[in-house]
C-alpha cells in the first residue's frame, strides 16, 4: 500500500482522527482515548501488520506533552508515524502500549524519566536513568541552575 | 637429604665417568648429614637438617613463583603479539620482584562481617600444601627431601588440600562472588582428582611402585611415555588436562573466572594474602608439571635412544637437575599455551568433560596398561 | 532490596542476588545487572541504566546543527562515523541539498571501516567475555591498522567527527586509499586465523550454541537490530531496505540467520566483516573526482517540520528523530539507539541460563553503554 | 556401535579444532617479528603523528611574533562547549582609525572535545591543530590557555 492508500485504511479503523501526509512517513494524530485500540488494530489487521515500533519519542509541546509512535511493518515495509497529545501537565496520563509491542515497555520508561508522562497498565514504571528527585529534564520549563549553564 | 635418600642411590664406584659422580648429589647429602652427626647429639642434627631444608626448600619456593611469574607474563606477551614486561632490568627480568615488594607493602584491607580468622587462615592452608609437596618431588638423584613409599599417593593427597584454603576464603570473605567461585572450585578439584589419579595408576602399574625414585630410575632405559605404548600417552594427555583443572588454571579457571566472577575466591584478598593466592598457583603448576615431568618423562633421567652410546653418553653429560628443569617447564610450557588459547568453559561442561569423557577413557585406558604389563609387551 | 531472611522461604522463593556492575569486566562500561540467581541459574536480571546519562538530548535542544555532531560522537562511540552521518544526513535531508557522489563514497567507505573496527573490537571482547585472553589482544591489534587510517584522514582515532552537514570536515588524505587496500589485503589473511581461534574452537561451540535463543517475533517485537536481529532472521538492514549514502550502488549480501543464539549473533558478525570488505573493494577504486563539501549556509536552519533519518550502525538501526521549529536550534532530538532496544531483551532471552552463558550473550548482544543512556 | 563411534569421533574432531587454535597462538609465540608493541615513552624521539592529528588548538605565530586572528568572535560562536572565550580590545591604528582587535584568546583546553568546528570555521584560518598529545598537567589551571603570545601583532594584510 502506498501513502494514500495506507491513510484511507487507517481512516477506516478509528474516527476522530488526524491524517497528514509528511515528506517522509504518513502522520496520523489520535485522541489519547483512541491510541490503545488504534495501536493494537494497526499491530493485528492482516492489510497494515505494523509489528516493529522502531521509535517512541516524548515531545514537550509547550501547552501540550505528546508521544510519537514510529511504526514499521516488517512484512508490507510501510510506515506510518502515531501521534498523540496530552494537555494535562499536571498528571499526563496515556495509555501504555508495552502488551502490543515488547521494546515499548523501555522506551515508555524512558518518556517518564524524562517528560514525566506516565502510562497506564505499564508492567513496571519506575524511573530509568535518573532517580526519583529529579525533575522531568527534558520539559521546557525544567531549570537547572546549577547544571545547566547558559551563556 | 634426609639419610634415607641414600638407600635408593647406589654408591658411585670407579668405573663411573667423572661427571657422574659430581651428578650425583646423594655423597654430598651423604657427607652434610655425616659431619653433622659428628658435630653434635641426633636429635640437634635432625633439627638442623630439617632447617637447612626448609630453608632451602623456601628459597626455591619464591624463585619458582617469581620465576613462573615473569614467564607466564612473556609466554602470553609472546602469544599475544606483545613483549611483556620490559622496564624493570633487561627484559623485564625484575619486574615480579618490584610486584612482590608492591604487594608486600600494600594495606591488608580488613573486610567487614568477613570471618576473620577463617579469612587470615586460607591463604596459609593454600600454601602450605603447595610448600608440602614439593618435599616429596626427586630434582636429581640424591636431592630428594623426603623419599616416601607412596609419593605418589601423598603428592596427589597434599596437593589436593589447597582446595580447603580455596573454599574457606571463598566462605569467609562475605562475597558473593567468592562464595560461587569457591564453590566452583570444589566441584572441580573434587572430580579432577579422579582423574589425576587415575592417569598416575596407569604409569603405577607400569612401574610397580608408587615411590618417585624408583618411577624414575624405572626410566632410566626409556621415558614411561614411550615404554608405555598409546596407553601412556593418552594417560599423559589425560594428566595434562586433569592437572590443568585441578590447579585452577585457563580454560579451567571457573573459580577466577575474571569476566564471570571479577576475581572469584581471592576478590576481597590483598596484600601480601593475595600474593598467597598468586604464589600458590604458580607453585602448583610447578608441582603438576614436575609430577607429570617425573612420572611420564622420567623426572631427571637423560634422554636415552636404544643402543646409541655416543648419543646417551652426551645427553647423561647435561646435569640431571637441568633435564628435570627442562622437562618441567616443557608441561608448564604447555599449560600456559592451554591457557592462553581457549575459553573458558562453563560448570557444568566442566563436569561433563569429567564424568563423560575422562573418566571412562582413563578407566579402559588403565585396563589396558594393565593388559600390556601382563603380557609383557611394553619395553 | 530489603532484608528479609531467605531461608525461611520456601524453595521456589529463595534468591541470590549479585550486582554484576557497574564496575565488572564483562558489562563493557557501567552497565549494572541486577541478577537473581538460584545456584548458578539465573531466574531474573533486571538491568539497571542511567549511570552515564549525559543528557545529550537535552544539551542538543541549545546548541547547533553542526555542533551536534560531536555529541553523537559521544552516544555510540565504537561507530562514531557512523552516528555523524545519521545527523548529517538529516540535516542535508531536510535543506533537500544535493550531495555529491565523491562525498557520498567516502562516507560509505568510512563507514564500513567503521562497521569493520567495531566488530573487530567486539570480537576482542567477546573472546575475553568467554576467557580466551587472547582474542582480545588480536581483535585490538588489527584494530589499530583502521584506526591509523582515521587517525591519518579525520584526525581522531575513535571519536572522528569526520562529517559536517553538506559534506565533510576535510578531503580525505593522499595515503587513504593505498592503506585502506593494504589492510583489505592484510585481514583478509587475518580473518580466517579469528576462526580458526574461536569459531572453530570445540569448547567455543559448547559455549555458544544454543544459548539466549531469540525468535524472530520476540526480535521484531522487542525492536532488536542489527547483527544481533539478523542472527535471528529478522532482516533488518537498513542499507538494504532504505539505501543512504552510496549503499544503493554496491552489491552486498544481508547477513540472514535463522537459529538466533549466540553462536549465529558470532557468524552474522564475522560474517559482516566479510561483506564490509567486499562492498569497500568496490569502491575504494572508484572515488569519483569533486568537492569534498558543499557550501552551506554559515548558519543552519532547518525547515519547521519533523524529519527521521535511520542509518545502519555497527549495532543496529540509528534512529535521528529532529523536530525542528525552524530555528537555528532543534526543538527536539531524539536518538533511537540501537543498544537501548537490544538491552531490552537481555532479561527475556538470559533467563534459566547459567551465570556463565549470561556473560556470552550480554557479549554477543554487543552493548555499548554511553549509547543506551545518552 | 554408531554410539561410539560417535563418541570418539566428537573427541577426535574436539581434540583436532583446539589444536588449530594452539596452532594459531604457537605460530606467533614462535615469530617473535610480529610483535606490535611501541615503546612509548622510551620512543618519544621518534615518535611522528599524523600531520592532521587533533591535539590540541594552537595559533600559528610568524617570525615576527604575528598571528592571524582577528579577534572576530566566530570561534567562541561555533564551539559547542564554551571552550574558547575572547576578550577584545580597540587600538588605534598606524592612519589614526579605532579598530577591534583581540586582547586574549583563551582558550580551555580542560573542555575541549577536539571537534575542530573552530579551526575549520575561523574566516582568516588563524587557529590550527598542533600534534602535541601529552597533555597531563599537576594543576587544572595550567589548561587554560592564552593563545596568542603576549606582544603579538596582528598579521598585515589580513581583516
Amino acid at each position: 500500500m502506498d501513502k494514500s492508500q495506507l491513510g484511507e485504511f487507517i481512516k477506516s479503523l478509528a474516527n476522530d482522527l488526524e491524517i497528514k501526509e509528511g515528506k517522509q512517513y504518513l502522520e496520523v494524530t489520535v485522541l489519547p482515548s483512541m491510541l490503545y485500540q488504534l495501536a493494537r488494530q494497526l499491530r493485528e489487521k492482516e492489510e497494515s501488520q505494523f509489528d516493529f515500533l522502531f521509535c517512541l519519542t516524548g515531545v514537550d509541546y509547550g501547552a501540550d506533552l505528546g508521544v510519537i509512535y514510529h511504526l514499521r511493518s516488517t512484512v508490507f515495509d510501510h510506515v506510518v508515524v502515531l501521534k498523540t497529545r496530552t494537555s494535562d501537565r499536571e498528571n499526563p496520563l496515556l495509555d501504555s502500549v508495552a502488551d502490543i509491542w515488547r521494546t515499548a515497555d523501555f522506551h515508555e520508561r524512558e518518556v517518564y524519566d524524562l517528560l514525566g508522562i506516565k502510562f497506564k497498565n505499564h508492567p513496571d514504571l519506575r524511573r530509568l536513568f535518573l532517580d526519583n528527585s529529579w525533575g522531568f529534564p527534558l520539559r521546557k520549563d525544567y531549570v537547572d541552575e546549577i547544571n545547566i549553564v547558559t551563556k | 637429604m634426609l639419610p634415607d635418600t641414600a638407600t635408593i642411590t647406589s654408591s658411585p664406584s670407579l668405573s663411573v665417568p667423572w661427571w657422574k659422580v659430581v651428578y650425583d648429589f646423594s655423597a654430598l647429602t651423604e657427607w652434610i648429614d655425616k659431619s653433622l652427626h659428628n658435630a653434635m647429639s641426633p636429635f640437634w642434627t635432625t633439627i638442623t637438617e630439617l632447617l637447612i631444608i626448609g630453608v632451602l626448600i623456601l628459597l626455591f619456593y619464591a624463585l619458582v613463583g617469581l620465576f613462573l611469574v615473569y614467564a607466564e607474563r612473556k609466554v602470553c606477551a609472546f602469544m599475544q603479539n606483545r613483549l611483556g614486561p620490559n622496564r624493570v632490568g633487561p627484559f623485564g627480568i625484575f619486574q615480579t620482584i618490584a610486584d612482590l615488594f608492591k604487594l608486600l607493602f600494600k594495606e591488608l584491607i580488613p573486610i567487614k562481617n568477613a570471618d576473620g580468622f577463617l579469612f587470615n587462615l586460607a591463604p596459609f592452608i593454600v600454601i602450605i600444601a603447595s610448600f608440602m609437596a614439593i618435599a616429596a618431588i626427586p630434582f636429581a638423584r640424591g636431592l630428594h627431601a623426603i623419599d616416601l613409599n607412596i609419593g605418589v599417593l601423598y603428592v596427589i593427597a597434599v596437593s589436593a588440600m589447597g582446595v580447603i584454603g580455596v573454599l574457606l576464603a571463598g566462605w569467609s570473605s562475605n562475597n558473593k562472588y567468592s562464595l560461587i567461585g569457591a564453590m566452583r572450585s570444589g566441584a572441580q578439584i573434587v572430580s579432577y582428582e579422579l582423574s589425576v589419579g587415575l592417569a598416575l595408576i596407569t604409569i603405577v602399574v607400569l612401574a610397580g611402585s608408587m615411590q618417585l625414585s624408583v618411577i624414575v630410575e624405572a626410566q632410566r632405559d626409556g621415558w614411561f611415555i614411550f615404554k608405555g605404548h598409546i596407553p601412556a600417552f593418552i594417560a599423559f594427555i589425560i594428566f595434562l588436562v586433569s592437572s590443568t583443572a585441578e590447579t585452577n588454571r585457563g580454560p579451567f579457571d571457573l573459580a577466577e573466572a575474571e569476566s564471570e566472577l571479577t576475581a572469584g575466591y581471592h576478590t576481597e584478598y590483598s596484600g601480601i594474602k593475595f600474593a598467597f593466592f598468586f604464589l600458590a598457583e604458580y607453585i602448583n603448576m610447578f608441582i603438576v608439571a614436575s609430577i607429570a615431568a617425573t612420572v611420564f618423562l622420567g623426572g631427571w633421567m637423560p634422554f636415552h635412544v636404544g643402543h646409541w652410546e655416543g648419543f646417551n653418553h652426551i645427553m647423561d653429560f647435561i646435569p640431571p637437575f637441568i633435564w628435570y628443569i627442562g622437562k618441567t617447564f616443557f608441561v608448564i610450557f604447555i599449560m600456559m599455551w592451554f591457557k592462553w588459547t581457549f575459553p573458558r568453559l562453563r560448570i557444568d561442561q566442566l563436569l561433563t568433560l569429567e564424568w563423560k569423557y575422562l573418566l571412562p577413557i582413563n578407566l579402559v585406558n588403565v585396563l589396558i596398561m594393565a593388559f600390556i604389563v601382563l603380557m609383557g609387551w611394553h619395553f | 532490596m530489603e532484608e528479609k531472611d531467605i531461608t525461611s522461604l520456601p524453595d521456589e522463593q529463595q534468591e541470590y542476588f549479585i550486582n554484576m556492575g557497574p564496575q565488572h569486566p564483562s558489562t563493557h562500561g557501567v552497565l549494572r545487572l541486577l541478577v537473581s540467581l538460584k545456584g548458578e541459574m539465573v531466574k531474573n536480571i533486571e538491568p539497571h541504566v542511567g549511570y552515564i546519562h549525559s543528557g545529550i538530548e537535552k544539551m542538543c535542544e541549545s546548541i547547533t546543527y553542526p555542533q551536534i555532531i560531536h555529541l553523537t560522537d559521544r552516544m555510540d562511540y565504537i561507530s562514531a562515523h557512523i552516528n555523524n552521518e545519521a545527523v548529517c544526513l538529516n540535516v542535508e535531508k531536510a535543506l533537500e541539498v544535493e550531495i555529491p557522489d565523491r562525498i557520498k563514497v567516502i562516507r560509505t567507505i568510512m563507514s564500513e571501516l567503521t562497521r569493520i573496527q567495531s566488530h573487530q573490537l567486539w570480537w576482542a571482547c567477546f573472546g575475553m567475555d568467554l576467557g580466551g585472553l587472547t582474542c582480545f589482544f588480536y581483535g585490538l591489534r588489527d584494530r589499530e591498522k583502521i584506526l591509523d587510517i582515521f587517525e591519518e584522514t579525520c584526525g581522531g582515532r575513535m571519536i572522528v567527527s569526520y562529517n559536517c552537514p553538506g559534506g565533510l570536515m576535510y578531503d580525505i588524505h593522499p595515503n587513504f586509499q593505498k592503506r585502506v587496500k593494504d589492510f583489505i589485503k592484510y585481514f583478509r589473511k587475518i580473518l580466517p586465523e579469528y576462526d580458526q581461534l574461536l569459531t572453530g574452537n570445540v569448547i567455543f561451540h559448547e559455549r555458544s550454541k544454543g544459548i539466549g535463543r531469540l525468535t524472530k517475533e520476540d526480535a521484531i517485537s522487542f525492536g532488536v537490530t542489527g547483527p544481533t536481529g539478523r542472527a535471528s532472521g529478522f532482516s533488518c538492514d537498513v542499507r538494504k531496505h532504505e539505501p543512504y549514502s552510496a549503499y544503493d550502488r554496491v552489491q552486498f549480501k544481508e547477513i540472514l540467520l535463522t537459529e538466533g543464539d549466540t553462536f549465529s549473533r558470532y557468524v552474522a558478525r564475522i560474517e559482516e566483516m566479510w561483506e564490509s570488505m567486499n562492498i569497500i573493494e568496490q569502491l575504494i577504486d572508484n572515488i569519483p573526482e569533486g568537492p569534498f563539501a558543499v557550501k552551506m549556509k554559515p548558519i543552519i536552519k532547518l525547515p519547521e517540520g519533523e524529519y527521521y533519518q535511520r542509518v545502519e550502525t555497527a549495532r543496529g538501526e540509528l534512529g535521528v528523530f529532529v523536530i525542528s521549529d525552524g530555528n537555528k536550534n532543534p526543538y527536539r532530538v531524539k536518538f533511537r539507539s540501537p543498544n537501548f532496544s537490544n538491552l531490552s531483551v537481555l532479561n527475556h532471552i538470559a533467563k534459566g541460563f547459567k551465570i556463565a552463558d549470561l556473560v556470552a550473550i550480554g557479549g554477543s548482544l554487543d552493548l555499548i553503554i554511553p549509547d543506551i543512556d545518552r | 556401535m554408531r554410539s561410539i563411534i560417535n563418541y570418539l569421533k566428537e573427541i577426535i574432531l574436539g581434540v583436532w579444532s583446539l589444536l588449530k587454535g594452539m596452532k594459531v597462538t604457537g605460530s606467533y609465540f614462535f615469530r617473535p617479528g610480529t610483535i606490535v608493541t611501541q615503546k612509548y615513552p622510551s620512543n618519544r624521539k621518534d615518535l611522528v603523528m599524523f600531520e592532521r592529528f587533533k591535539g590540541e588548538v594552537v595559533m600559528p605565530h610568524n617570525e615576527k611574533n604575528e598571528h592571524k586572528c582577528t579577534g572576530c568572535g566566530i570561534c567562541e560562536l561555533n564551539c559547542p562547549n564554551g571552550t574558547i572565550e575572547i576578550i577584545s580590545k580597540s587600538i588605534i591604528t598606524e592612519d589614526g582609525k579605532k579598530k577591534r582587535a583581540i586582547d586574549k584568546h583563551i582558550y580551555r583546553l580542560g573542555m575541549c572535545t577536539f571537534c575542530g568546528l573552530c579551526v575549520k570555521t575561523c574566516p582568516s584560518n588563524a587557529l590550527a591543530f598542533d600534534q602535541k598529545f601529552e597533555h597531563a598537567v599537576f594543576n587544572r589551571a595550567l589548561l587554560i590557555k592564552t593563545l596568542n603570545k603576549p606582544g603579538s601583532q596582528l598579521m598585515k594584510g589580513v581583516e
